[in-house]
């Protein structure tokens, strides 16, 4: 790894402006991707500006009928918490596939959704459910928000904070997993709810998308 | 070049350390406890597994700076007062390791398993240690080490 | 990895081709240049900075023109050291179709990716190869025709992957078939049978 | 049996130190003033070094040296040799190019050792290696072992031309077309012994030191033998004395082959200790290892076999290409010959056998020794051939097995391809195998299955090893270039406690158990008055290390001779303690005694007196210390009958194993918790090579499963709980009457698995690893030409 400075900000504010002042800074959230690339001397940031210190990132919470979940919930605790398998198992159980006990300890929703891997599988929750990213700027729906291979519609110095879900009335997400790495080689979230029936895939592409057909006639 | 602190195995901790260096490193090379191992680079071994606030993380997949303030667990402080923690006589008593190498993280995970589901049948242990390689024993006495374990930590 | 596309740019062949050659364009089309030198009428020197999610790798190397044929095409290749992370190395041979007062840029591109990246990242290669070549070809065909581009895909392979929704794009990465059993998107059968798979467990769920 | 003795499952001593993360690792190790080394690799499969600029790297921050090939060879520093010698089909010697620890014109594989550079701090070598300028001139590559041969391939090296290492013949040609000429039905096969890459969790490391003021090095390493290890480095490549290294392989982190060999980093390491005047330490990561490790297989073969109308087996020929990668590593080239084509009689009475192996050089990382090593490619021939016949014939798969076993009369049996099986007898484990697994009742949990739409399918492996490498004579015949056999030195300490000093390593096979067991067993001590002493060349008699499942077969025989020694010498102690003849002096269980009377001495007395031997006579020496060279008469052959069942769902190509049962013989059996942790493994790793691993190298020679997110272990959701049987013919050849059986499960496995999901997809073959995606094709391949 190469060396960075550290920063530990308290507030999405400060972590923003670390970031901005920053030549180039990359956020630090659960880690789970960007530590190995950085052990692998695959990237070369400037400055590491770790969201572990904001609390207000953690957590989850029902709220007007959708799933509240903070940028810095561990995949772990949401595989775990009650409300969100109560209301959504299906989000639960996305969340208890995701690599291992170890990596769903540290992994977090926000930095999987920012990520934007191809084969990750919230990509295809949050789709796949209709959920909306809101960052420290905005608010942007899911399916606006992954624009291709790793690539979001975040900004230089955008954060994201939370991301809603609204609760469907049934949901599934199925994946065959590479047996390797354990990443999607395909998942697939199906919902019908609130936004009508929507499918959304993970891992047959360069990112989560419905299929071009959706089948039985099911589509946004 | 930041100052970290910590409590590890109950001890408080405190070292220089640079923004890249790992929890493992950490451990390994400030602390010498070298019970901790490295076995992959790609975060899917579990040879470096240790609790950071009583949950099992990979601590090759973490900053020394991110573990700042933490409670610590690594193998070397799982028996107390010379005693095995009942999932190390566990392993011993069903032949759980071979050459020893995964074996600290595979105990770590298996202790973290059974914080979070006391119970586990043979399927949900196996699929808990997706996380944890082991080239030797074929995965079979780890098993049943942690049913050991399992019922007599239920007593 | 190979893989083939089409664009039609709204410019004619004549003047694709002087673009083609023109460092100033090329400079605005390729995908993370940092610096573009000409050495020669048909060589230069490039840095590039790759960036595919948490990866971001400085690539140094040397871009040759060869094949020239005057308007109808060429072959660009180059090969580029990335330090920690390996090289990457490939080549295009670009060909200018006249249709009516526009072109057609047919392009076959061949990569090869080495070392660290080839060793950890082979799951990506593919999808990162093309969606570079899609970025620069897009730019180029924007930069020289002016309006964003429309794209005339001819997959190499059939197009397994989903369309994207919206321009410009030429086809999706479509993975290669590959020989490697077990990496994530080595093959396109097991994408093909995954997603089917996926679909009809889903459909069963829904139909209890 | 006492609860300690032979034959009862004493738990491991070693298990504590290992269990609370007091396990010492060559990692674990740092020596004062050490600096850290870092291996510039290519990043290409072949290419010129047209030139290395290393001066940027020699100013970075923390640098102490950076070194290439050229400095090596200012030193005088050689080649690492491979260690055996193959004779072709025409008397010739195998192609044996160079092989220098760090590349000097070419490199020639991706991750081949082009420089290193030491530096105060790892991070620092690391960030200076990457500031070393190589000039490539890339050249195309030989990558895969099928075209490798092709008069068009690239040549690997000028000394071998048409990359080819051998082409080596054993058996008789014209007697085989013989049988085949007479036989009723020839059974065909074309098989694909996929290349594996060990894996060892604990990655190799090295730590070498210099000291100065005795002119003498000492290299820690992660080996299986140090003394090998030790020998190579002073007599073949560093030309040192051999009095003057001392290597220590302290506890290793698992080896199954890998970690036999002489590899350059260590050369390296233990080399610039002496040129920085500092130890000089390197931990290799996974992505190293996976370029860099010895692989394990590759073979591409075809093979046949001819039967009568009755499925009695007439003749076979077998023809295979077998991978040697870039350089030949230390044992490489007697794997796919002296290990592989002489167990192609496998547990059968075939009286003709004739093989022809060819091995070729590509740019790929060197293949060797891996967990097995040539005996379950041989496996896989014979068994998938066993298999497809008894389905082509008609014949049930166990019954076409028993129809041709080597029955128990006609032992020693001499077979077609140079061994003489001592003793065994297949029917019982096959027997056993049946009972255990209720073959009677398949067809209907075959019904079962097809009642959830799924497919099930049961698959044999009768499998026989030879294994406990040695003896001498025999290897030294086969261009083996060192002897195999084995060391042990039982020390008494005064006190009556023993140390045994075991010229065998333990990574992960209990010796310091087993061993303690054997002894305190044999000389009527409580076990933990044993200790168990390895690895460290200072200390422990010259010995050969452990591989090829030799070390209680060889090593323990050595022990048990050592141990007969200390008796008599005891003997000799207490008759003159006890003043009685010799003659009468009987020994049980820890107690010395003079026939028809009540005296009786301990061997903790004797011991003692040894020690203290105040009023010793002039003829009796002191001490009580013996050391003893075991060298047997034969291998061992273990052998035995494993069986799968798997059930895979024909909509998603997944496979479960559902059951697995393995009757294994290895002959008297010292601890068999120990023996059946070993058979769970070698099962773990072989059902890894049928179902999910695979090393792949690209047409450019790029290692694309280069790291765990790629290349698949089995982890604990892949596998099922094993049921382990045994049945016991007693070695006839060696003192304890024990077998080798560290290994079989990785000779049995792959057969067993692959024939168990052939026959449930309806179909004769496929290639492994059977992963879901393989499968699903054949299963609705399967479906289809059914409808």
């Amino acid at each position: 790894m190469y060396d960075f400075n550290h920063h530990r900000p308290a507030s999405v504010e400060d972590a923003a402006k670390a970031l901005t002042g920053a030549s180039d800074g990359k956020i630090l959230a659960g880690g789970q991707t960007l530590i190995p690339t950085l052990k692998q001397r695959l990237a070369s940031p400037s400055d590491i500006i770790d969201l572990g210190g904001i609390a207000a990132l953690k957590g989850i919470k029902e709220e007007g009928g959708n799933i509240v979940i903070g940028a810095m919930t561990t995949h772990a605790t949401v595989a775990g918490d009650a409300t969100v398998k109560a209301k959504i198992p299906a989000l639960a159980a996305l969340a208890d596939g995701i690599g291992d006990a170890q990596v769903r300890n540290r992994g977090t929703i926000g930095g999987s959704i920012a990520n934007n891997d191809p084969a990750a599988d919230y990509p295809a929750g949050l789709v796949g459910l209709g959920a909306t990213v809101h960052t420290n700027k905005r608010d942007i729906p899911a399916d606006d928000f992954f624009l291709g291979m790793f690539e979001t519609a975040l900004e230089e110095d955008e954060i994201v904070t939370v991301v809603t879900f609204p609760v469907p009335e049934k949901a599934a997400y199925a994946k065959f997993a590479n047996p390797a790495s354990r990443y999607a080689i395909v998942g697939v979230m199906v919902s019908s709810g609130p936004a009508g029936v929507r499918v959304a895939v993970t891992g047959a592409g360069p990112r989560a998308l419905p299929p071009r057909r959706p089948r039985g006639g099911a589509g946004r | 070049m930041p100052s970290v602190s910590m409590t590890v195995n109950g001890r408080a901790v405190t070292g220089d350390v640079e923004g890249r260096t790992l929890l493992v490193q950490f451990l390994r090379e400030n602390l010498s406890l070298t019970g901790t191992h490295v076995g992959c680079d790609t975060s899917q071994c579990g040879a470096c597994v240790v609790h950071v606030n009583g949950e099992s993380v990979k601590s090759c997949t973490m900053l020394a700076v991110q573990a700042d303030g933490a409670e610590v667990t690594t193998i070397e402080g799982l028996a107390k007062d010379g005693e095995l923690h009942p999932m190390q006589e566990a392993f011993r008593e069903n032949h759980g390791l071979q050459c020893g190498f995964c074996t600290p993280g595979m105990v770590m995970s298996a202790v973290d398993l059974l914080q979070k589901n006391p119970n586990p049948d043979e399927g949900e242990i196996r699929e808990w240690l997706e996380g944890n390689i082991c080239r030797c024993t074929g995965y079979h006495n780890i098993v049943k080490a942690i049913q050991t374990a399992a019922a007599s930590m239920k007593g | 990895m190979q893989m083939t596309g089409q664009y039609r740019i709204e410019a004619p062949r004549e003047t694709v081709w002087e673009a083609l050659n023109d460092v100033e364009v090329l400079r605005l089309c390729i995908p993370g240049i940092e610096e573009i030198e000409k050495t020669s009428d048909t060589s230069f020197t490039a840095k590039v900075r790759a960036k595919v999610g948490p990866v971001s790798a400085r690539f140094a190397g040397e871009v040759t023109l060869s094949d020239l044929d005057p308007p109808k095409g060429y072959t660009i290749s180059g090969e580029g050291k990335g330090g920690a992370a390996g090289f990457a190395k490939g080549g295009a041979k670009v060909s200018l179709e006249e249709d009516g007062a526009a072109t057609l840029l047919n392009y076959d591109v061949n990569a090869q990716v080495g070392g660290k990246l080839a060793q950890i990242g082979s799951r990506l290669i593919d999808g990162t190869a093309k969606k570079m070549a899609d970025d620069f070809f897009s730019r180029f065909a924007e930069t020289v025709g002016g309006a964003p581009a429309e794209a005339g895909p001819t997959p190499a392979a059939p197009a397994a992957a989903p369309q994207p929704a919206a321009p410009p794009a030429a086809q999706e990465p479509a993975p290669e078939p590959s020989d490697a059993d077990v990496g994530a998107g080595a093959s396109l059968g097991v994408w093909v049978t995954g997603l089917l798979v996926a679909v009809l467990i889903l459909i069963a769920i829904f139909a209890l | 049996m006492s609860d300690t003795g032979i034959g009862a499952s004493v738990k491991r001593k070693e298990d504590f130190r290992f269990l609370t993360g007091q396990g010492r690792y060559t990692d674990d190790i740092n020596r004062p003033g050490q600096l850290y080394a870092y291996f510039v690799r290519s990043p290409h499969a072949h290419a010129k070094i047209k030139g290395i600029n290393k001066a940027e790297a020699e100013k970075s921050p923390g640098v102490r040296a950076v070194f290439i090939g050229a400095d090596m060879e200012a030193d005088n520093v050689g080649s690492l040799p491979c260690g055996w010698v193959v004779t072709d089909r025409h008397g010739d010697p195998h192609k044996a190019p160079p092989h220098f620890p760090l590349a000097r014109d070419k490199v020639r594989y991706v991750g081949d050792h082009v420089a290193v550079v030491i530096a105060e701090t790892y991070a620092q070598a690391k960030e200076a290696g990457e500031t070393v300028e190589v000039d490539y001139e890339e050249l195309p590559a030989a990558a895969t072992l099928g075209t490798a041969l092709s008069s068009s391939a690239p040549l690997v090296h000028d000394e071998a031309p048409g990359n080819l290492c051998y082409d080596w013949v054993l058996g008789d040609e014209a007697e085989a077309d013989a049988a085949f000429a007479k036989a009723a039905h020839i059974t065909k096969v074309d098989l694909v012994n996929n290349r594996l890459i060990p894996n060892a969790m604990e990655p190799r490391a090295a730590i070498g030191e210099y000291d100065g003021g005795t002119d003498s090095y000492t290299l820690y390493s992660t080996s299986q033998n140090p003394h090998l290890l030790k020998l190579i480095l002073c007599a073949f490549v560093l030309g040192l004395s051999e009095n003057k290294l001392r290597v220590i392989a302290p506890d290793v982190g698992g080896g199954f082959g890998s970690k036999i060999f002489c590899y350059a980093e260590e050369t390296v390491c233990t080399w610039a200790a002496k040129k920085v005047r500092a130890p000089v330490k390197w931990t290799g990561d996974r992505s190293e290892a996976f370029t860099s490790d010895a692989h394990g297989r590759d073979h591409i073969t075809h093979a046949q076999l001819a039967m009568d109308e009755n499925g009695k087996f007439l003749g076979m020929k077998v023809e295979t290409t077998a991978n040697m990668g870039a350089y030949l590593s230390s044992f490489a080239t007697s794997i796919p010959t002296y290990l592989y084509a002489t167990l192609l009689a496998g547990q059968y009475t075939t009286p003709v056998i004739y093989v022809n192996v060819k091995s070729a050089f590509t740019n790929t990382a060197p293949v060797d020794a891996y967990r097995g090593a040539g005996r379950p490619e041989a496996t896989y021939v014979v068994e998938r051939l066993v298999e497809v016949a008894a389905r082509e014939m008609n014949i049930d798969p166990a019954e076409i097995r028993r129809r041709n076993f080597i029955k128990p009369e006609q032992f020693p049996y001499q077979t077609p391809v140079a061994l003489q099986y001592d003793i065994g007898d297949y029917d019982a484990s096959m027997t056993k195998a049946l009972e255990m697994i209720d073959y009677d009742g398949f067809p209907a949990r075959k019904a079962a299955s097809e009642a959830k739409g799924k497919l099930r399918g049961i698959g044999f492996s009768a499998y026989i090893e030879a294994c406990g490498i040695a003896p001498s004579a025999v290897v030294g015949s086969l261009g083996a270039g060192v002897g195999l056999w084995e060391s042990a030195q039982v020390r008494f300490n005064a006190t009556g406690t023993v140390s045994v000093f075991t010229g065998t390593h333990s990574h992960g096979q209990g010796h310091e158990t087993t061993f303690s067991q054997l002894v305190a067993d044999t000389l009527g001590l409580p076990i933990e008055n044993v200790e168990v002493v390895h690895g460290d060349t200072g200390s422990i008699p010259m010995g050969m290390g452990t591989y090829g499942s030799r070390s209680l077969a060889v090593g323990g025989s050595a022990i048990s001779k050592a141990c007969d020694k200390i008796i008599e010498k005891s003997k000799k102690i207490a008759a003159h303690l006890m003043e009685a003849s010799v003659d009468d002096v009987e020994f049980d269980k820890g107690t010395f005694r003079v026939k028809g009377t009540d005296k009786e001495k301990s061997i903790a007395e004797i011991a003692f007196t040894a020690y203290v031997p105040h009023n010793y006579p002039e003829d009796l020496e002191p001490g009580l210390d013996e050391t003893a060279f075991y060298d047997p008469l034969n291998f061992t052959y273990p052998s035995g009958v494993h069986i799968a069942e798997v059930e895979i769902d024909p909509a998603t190509g997944m496979t479960e194993i559902v059951d697995w049962v393995a009757v294994d013989d290895f002959g008297n059996v010292i601890n068999p918790m120990v023996v059946e942790g070993q058979v769970h493994g070698g099962i773990a790793q072989g059902v890894g090579q049928a179902m999910l691993e695979r090393a792949v190298y690209d047409d450019g020679g790029q290692l694309l499963t280069g790291s765990y997110m790629d290349y698949c272990m089995p982890r604990a959701d892949n596998l099922p709980s094993f049921r382990v049987g045994m049945t016991q013919t007693a070695c006839t050849h060696n003192p304890l009457g024990v077998k080798g059986c560290g290994e079989a499960g990785a000779i049995a496995a792959p057969a067993a698995t692959i024939n168990a999901i052939t026959n449930a997809l309806g179909i004769l073959s496929m290639d492994m690893p059977a992963t879901p995606e393989k499968v699903w094709r054949l299963a609705n391949q399967h479906a289809q030409a059914a409808e």
